[in-house]
């Protein structure tokens, strides 16, 4: 069998990619596919931890459930607001999106 | 042990012994024997459409009162070979700008994802591989095929394979919907996603137990593949051809062999989920039998489908949508309910009564839905009659949804 | 299969009663759109504070506080307390929305808003991770459609587009570090892993309650998780603003004193206490430097309500009840003055088009009363007696001085006095500076029920502090077990 | 080195650089496709822990319709197909700098733990009905399915109203 630990690590470096590309992307969709990749990393700690430490509850597989339904939900209302956005601004690059100071 | 009572395990000890004679190791040939039996399924299936190719043509000619390919062999039945040889021997184009791999992964794609789907359809009694999620995995690599016709849509540089890029999206995206709520049914009705488990717990055929849902899978279906009424993801006649209308030769007959394959795989799901799959006389003794049944029932689901292209014009995309999400929707959500809750009343009823309750409700339900159809389609008819004032030449509208626009102020 | 006992069905009435006022909208929506404009704000408001007084009158939690949908929720003061908060946090928004263009008449707006608020009710009560992660984007995620609800407004999309990214990816962080709390401990829930974390070494629980920290540091707005809150507070339509900054915050404590206390208590407080009495000191700090300079009342209430989160920290630092106790009252007293303020904004924003301070003068001649909520609210929030907002400081500064963090208090005091400044110079501009227009301000019916009631609930508060303080205290107790 | 750690290996690198290349390369739609393939190699990852259902959910939601919808996003906010220009802002290098110190303190605490090398059990025959079961168990995670349900209603209503068009503005 596969040591859990090339699970967590792997998962961890899928999770700092993704945090580096959510900070130094300056396309919202592409800061949007960052984030997915953050939540799919976090889904493979969780379905690991529970095939190593308890394959016989159902606690992390709940919880990858409902990352999996919060995961649907986040995209499907934040690519609603790009298109929104890209309406009134005729661009979804962070950088140009500014009367607001940052 | 014999041939006809169980032809492919025997066949596999066979070439397992084969190969273990040869010195390969134990893994080695089970690794092997599997990759075999896949590209036996996959060109199988992938040959097959070379016969549906003339039988649709046959069968959509006499449609529409001409006789359909009759120059190449007997009933022109070497006229696809013929086709065939020729779009081999053309060249692939490439179109300037294109986005080179991602053009020619595309089709290999669409038609992968739908060999995919055969891996778990059970063709005979015990054998296939038994998935525990088979019925969800139909639907997850169907995703793949969509993801195909996107791809060449947009890597082909072209203004119409892009609109055929977003209308396939919009389509197959929506049609998901209901496609997955009607296969809950059966899958609800069986107690298990596992399409070997589906087939078996057939005592009476899902198409009794529930029609509507059948009617809806079908249409989704049909939907999901862009085949006529639901094709504009190609309508020729608005976006000549759609997402390949770069592709030539053997690029252009991988989406096209796609195509037809998509169709017939949707009939054999369609028959293995409402129609008992291999079940009939005598198919657990000669499980051979059991495939030629399976292939006949596929044959009537596709042989619909045919029917239907030859039949009705082109929804619009305002009308396809609505349909969609404010009739199928809502419909398979109510057979889904329905399904969960009478079977949970029924239980230790017979087959037979059991099935029998679920008929008399579908029908019920199907009764009601014609008659709020009726009445809906009265009341557009009176709100928005067709003919513009007097002395304007009647004109059709241009879509607009007047429910929506009513709505949104 | 066990089946459902009264204290599960009792611990979620707030919850259920939420969701039919979200039914009643939406059936109202349906059928009546259009002809009533303002009709789903008052059902919105109305439902809600029927159904406060409905929770209070029958689901009156248990002292000692009680575990209940198997392990998922706890039926406690705590939670209670907070539900009440954020249900009139939304009832009051609910009355100062219905008269915003784009905003008030929308079903979806009340729709939304009621779904954030059941998320900010569970988070007050969850008791599991799981339910808490959920209950944090159930939050999170309708608020962002809210700060964007506006289209034809530029500043409220991408007021919206901003708050989403940050949220996404701050909550990303959190539930990465949810994940490692959960595999390291193999439990969810926030009782068992207060033992469970005992085995684990301590730079192993500090890292993960690092990663914790950054997603209630979001919602809670402190430094350096701030960032995004000046710019959504400003963009986002006023009513909105007001909720976000209130509730949501409140939300974020309830969750963040709840999870630290009960998961991570014992040895390890003094380590993120440390923590916290440094992001407190830079927030506080920063929040009203940054508050002076602003010219938009938005974006200067903004600030000081990131300042705010800072006073709210050195309770939570002081690590005892009584500090809990003054959090709790603070986020109450807190709520009432800035939702106020906020309907203020609101109100005349909503005559002039504008948000900036200077726009403000002359407002007590052109609209007295007005002006009076807003006197109200500002001295409240500034903390001068004998408003709610000095009783909750006191508490507060108190509480940190009564655990020898009398430096902390210090700062906070000193914060408190130039905090006072930009509040009073809202005030002498509203009350000195002649009128900018002769125009009186209108004042709508559904504004001045909710601006009287809550001013006059700042003053109760003041001044008959006791039984609400009571309330506060059976809420800090449940987390020191007294 | 078994078969499967094999399999895990090639997986692990296809994904992690598929993952890279959604971060890095500039143009957004080979960025999603990359992204297709890194969501593809974790279902592998799925189905290499016995959790075959979670392998084709994932297939289902992420790829079947977060990544395709997120392609839909892409083209529909282009106004050039193409993207040619730079994608990372300046601030890249803090981000990778944090990116590596995120990545080498959690592998420290993961490396910390002392966590079990190897399954403390079969995966049981039932699990799929199981976790099935205690999603709608009063007892169990009842709450948090109904919350999702409603969660999905609301973003479901928030997104239609935010993308959808007017036709008086």
């Amino acid at each position: 069998m596969i040591p859990l630990n090339w699970y967590l690590i792997v998962a961890a470096a899928l999770f700092s990619i993704g945090l580096y590309g959510v900070l130094s992307r300056k396309n919202a969709v592409a800061i949007l596919m960052g984030v997915e990749l953050m939540l799919n990393a976090v889904n493979i700690n969780l379905l690991t931890f529970w095939r190593y430490r308890a394959p016989t509850t159902t606690a992390g597989m709940a919880f990858s459930v409902i990352v999996f339904a919060v995961a649907a939900a986040e995209v499907s209302v934040g690519l609603a607001l790009f298109i929104a956005v890209y309406r009134r601004f005729k661009t979804i690059v962070t950088d140009e999106i500014d009367l607001m100071k940052w | 042990m014999g041939l006809l009572s169980h032809p492919i395990t025997l066949v596999a000890d066979w070439l397992r012994n084969l190969f273990l004679g040869w010195g390969l190791s134990q893994g080695l040939t089970t690794v092997l024997l599997y990759l075999i039996a896949a590209i036996v399924v996959a060109s199988l299936a992938n040959a097959w459409v070379i016969f549906l190719i003339w039988f649709e043509r046959k069968i959509v000619g006499r449609m529409q009162d001409r006789i359909g390919p009759n120059r190449v062999g007997p009933y022109g039945l070497l006229q696809p070979f013929a086709d065939l040889i020729k779009i081999i021997t053309k060249e692939i184009i490439f179109p300037d700008k294109a986005d080179k791999p991602l053009y020619v992964i595309a089709p290999l794609l669409m038609d992968a994802a739908i060999v995919a789907i055969w891996a778990v359809i059970p063709l005979v009694p015990m054998v296939g591989m038994d998935f525990n999620v088979a019925a969800l995995y139909t639907i997850a690599v169907g995703a793949f095929a969509t993801l195909g016709i996107i791809l060449a849509g947009w890597s082909s540089n072209n203004k119409f394979a892009l609109v055929s890029a977003f209308r396939t999206v919009a389509q197959m995206i929506s049609y998901e919907v209901p496609t997955v709520l009607a296969l809950l049914v059966p899958v609800l009705l069986a107690g298990t996603m596992s399409l070997q488990g589906i087939v078996e717990a057939q005592h009476v055929w899902y198409i009794v137990l529930a029609p509507l849902a059948f009617v809806i899978y079908f249409i989704a279906s049909v939907a999901e593949v862009g085949r006529t009424p639901f094709d504009l993801l190609e309508a020729e006649s608005e976006i000549v051809a759609g997402f390949h209308i770069e592709y030539s030769g053997m690029l252009f007959a991988t989406f096209y062999v796609g195509d037809f394959l998509h169709a017939f795989t949707i009939g054999m799901l369609g028959a293995v989920l409402f129609l008992g799959g291999w079940r009939g006389p005598g198919a657990e003794a000669y499980p051979l039998l059991g495939l030629i049944y399976l292939w006949i029932k596929a044959f009537v689901v596709y042989f619909i489908g045919v029917w239907v292209r030859g039949t009705l014009p082109r929804l619009r995309i305002d009308q396809m949508m609505n349909f969609c999400w404010k009739f199928l929707t809502p419909l398979a959500l109510i057979l889904l309910v329905e399904a969960a809750v009478v079977d949970r009343l029924l239980l230790g009823f017979t087959p037979w009564g059991r099935g029998l309750v679920h008929l008399a409700i579908n029908v019920f339900i199907g009764a009601l839905v014609i008659a709020y159809a009726r009445a809906y389609d009265n009341r557009r008819k009176r709100e928005r009659p067709l003919a513009a004032k007097p002395g304007q030449y009647p004109v059709a509208h241009p879509p607009q949804p007047a429910a929506a626009e009513a709505q949104s102020d | 299969m066990s089946g459902i006992n009264t204290a599960d069905m009792l611990a979620i009435l707030p919850e259920i009663l939420i969701l039919l006022v979200a039914a009643a909208v939406l059936v109202v929506d349906l059928f009546e759109r259009g002809k009533h404009p303002r009709l789903l704000g008052w059902i919105a408001a109305g439902g809600l504070t029927l159904s406060i007084a409905v929770s209070i009158a029958y689901a009156m939690p248990p002292d000692k506080g009680q575990i209940v949908w198997g392990g998922m929720l706890r039926y406690d003061w705590l939670g209670f307390v907070f539900q009440m908060v954020f249900m009139l946090g939304a009832a009051a928004t609910a009355l100062f929305a219905m008269d915003i263009e784009h905003l008030g008449e929308r079903g979806e707006f009340y729709i939304l808003l009621l779904a954030s608020t059941l998320g900010m009710t569970l988070m007050a009560s969850a008791a599991d991770l799981i339910m808490l992660y959920l209950a944090i984007e159930t939050t999170s995620i309708p608020m962002y459609v809210l700060a964007g609800f506006i289209h034809p407004d530029r500043r409220s999309v991408e007021s919206g587009f901003k708050y989403l990214l940050f949220g996404a990816m701050s909550s990303a962080v959190m539930l990465y570090g949810f994940s490692l709390l959960y595999g390291f401990t193999g439990e969810t829930s926030l009782a068992a892993l207060a033992t469970a974390v005992t085995h684990l070494s301590l730079p192993v629980v500090l890292g993960i309650i690092v990663l914790i920290l950054v997603g209630f540091g979001f919602k809670t707005s402190v430094v350096p998780f701030h960032f995004w809150a000046p710019d959504v507070y400003e963009g986002a339509p006023t009513p909105v603003t007001g909720f976000l900054s209130t509730a949501s915050k409140a939300a974020g404590f309830a969750v963040l004193v709840r999870v630290l206390l009960t998961a991570f208590g014992g040895s390890y407080m003094p380590y993120w206490g440390a923590i916290l009495a440094a992001i407190s000191v830079v927030t506080m700090t920063l929040g009203n430097t940054f508050a002076i300079a602003q010219k938009d009342i938005k974006r200067m209430l903004a600030y000081s309500s990131i300042a705010h989160a800072g006073y709210m920290l050195i309770g939570v630092v002081a690590l005892s009840a009584l500090g809990i106790a003054g959090v709790v009252f603070y986020l109450g007293v807190y709520l009432l003055s800035n939702i106020t303020a906020f309907g203020v904004v609101a109100m005349v924003e909503r005559a002039d088009g504008t948000t900036g301070i200077a726009d403000y003068s002359g407002l007590s001649k052109r609209a007295p009363w007005l002006a009076l909520a807003l006197m109200v609210a500002l001295l409240s929030l500034s903390g001068t007696p004998p408003f709610g907002g000095f009783v909750g400081k006191v508490w507060l500064f108190g509480a940190a001085v009564s655990k020898n963090l009398t430096w902390l208090a210090i700062i906070g005091v000193l914060n408190s006095v130039v905090a006072m400044y930009y509040y009073l110079v809202v005030l002498k501009v509203a009350y000195f500076d002649p009128p900018a227009k002769p125009e009186r301000v209108p004042v709508s019916a559904s504004y001045t029920v909710g601006l009287t009631v809550l001013a006059a609930a700042v003053l109760l508060v003041g001044i008959a502090f006791a039984p609400w303080y009571s309330w506060a205290a059976k809420a800090a107790a449940v987390l020191f077990g007294m | 080195m078994t078969a499967m750690q094999i399999i895990f290996l090639i997986t692990a690198v296809v994904t992690l650089f598929a993952a890279f290349r959604t971060v890095t390369t500039p143009n957004l739609i080979h960025a999603a496709l990359w992204l297709i393939l890194a969501l593809a190699g974790v279902a592998v990852f799925y189905a290499l822990l016995n959790a075959n259902f979670f392998a084709v959910i994932q297939v289902v939601v992420y790829i079947g319709a977060i990544a395709i919808l997120m392609v839909f996003a892409i083209m529909l906010t282009r106004r050039e197909m193409r993207d040619r220009g730079k994608q990372t802002s300046g601030r890249w290098w803090w981000a990778a700098i944090l990116g590596a110190v995120f990545f080498a303190g959690v592998t420290w605490m993961i490396e910390a733990v002392a966590l079990p090398s190897q399954p403390t059990a079969a995966v049981p025959a039932s699990s799929i009905a199981d976790l099935g079961k205690a999603l709608v168990n009063p007892n169990g995670y009842v709450i948090p399915f109904e919350v999702a349900s409603v969660l999905l209603l609301a973003a479901l209503i928030g997104a239609v109203f935010v993308a959808w068009t007017r036709h008086n503005s």
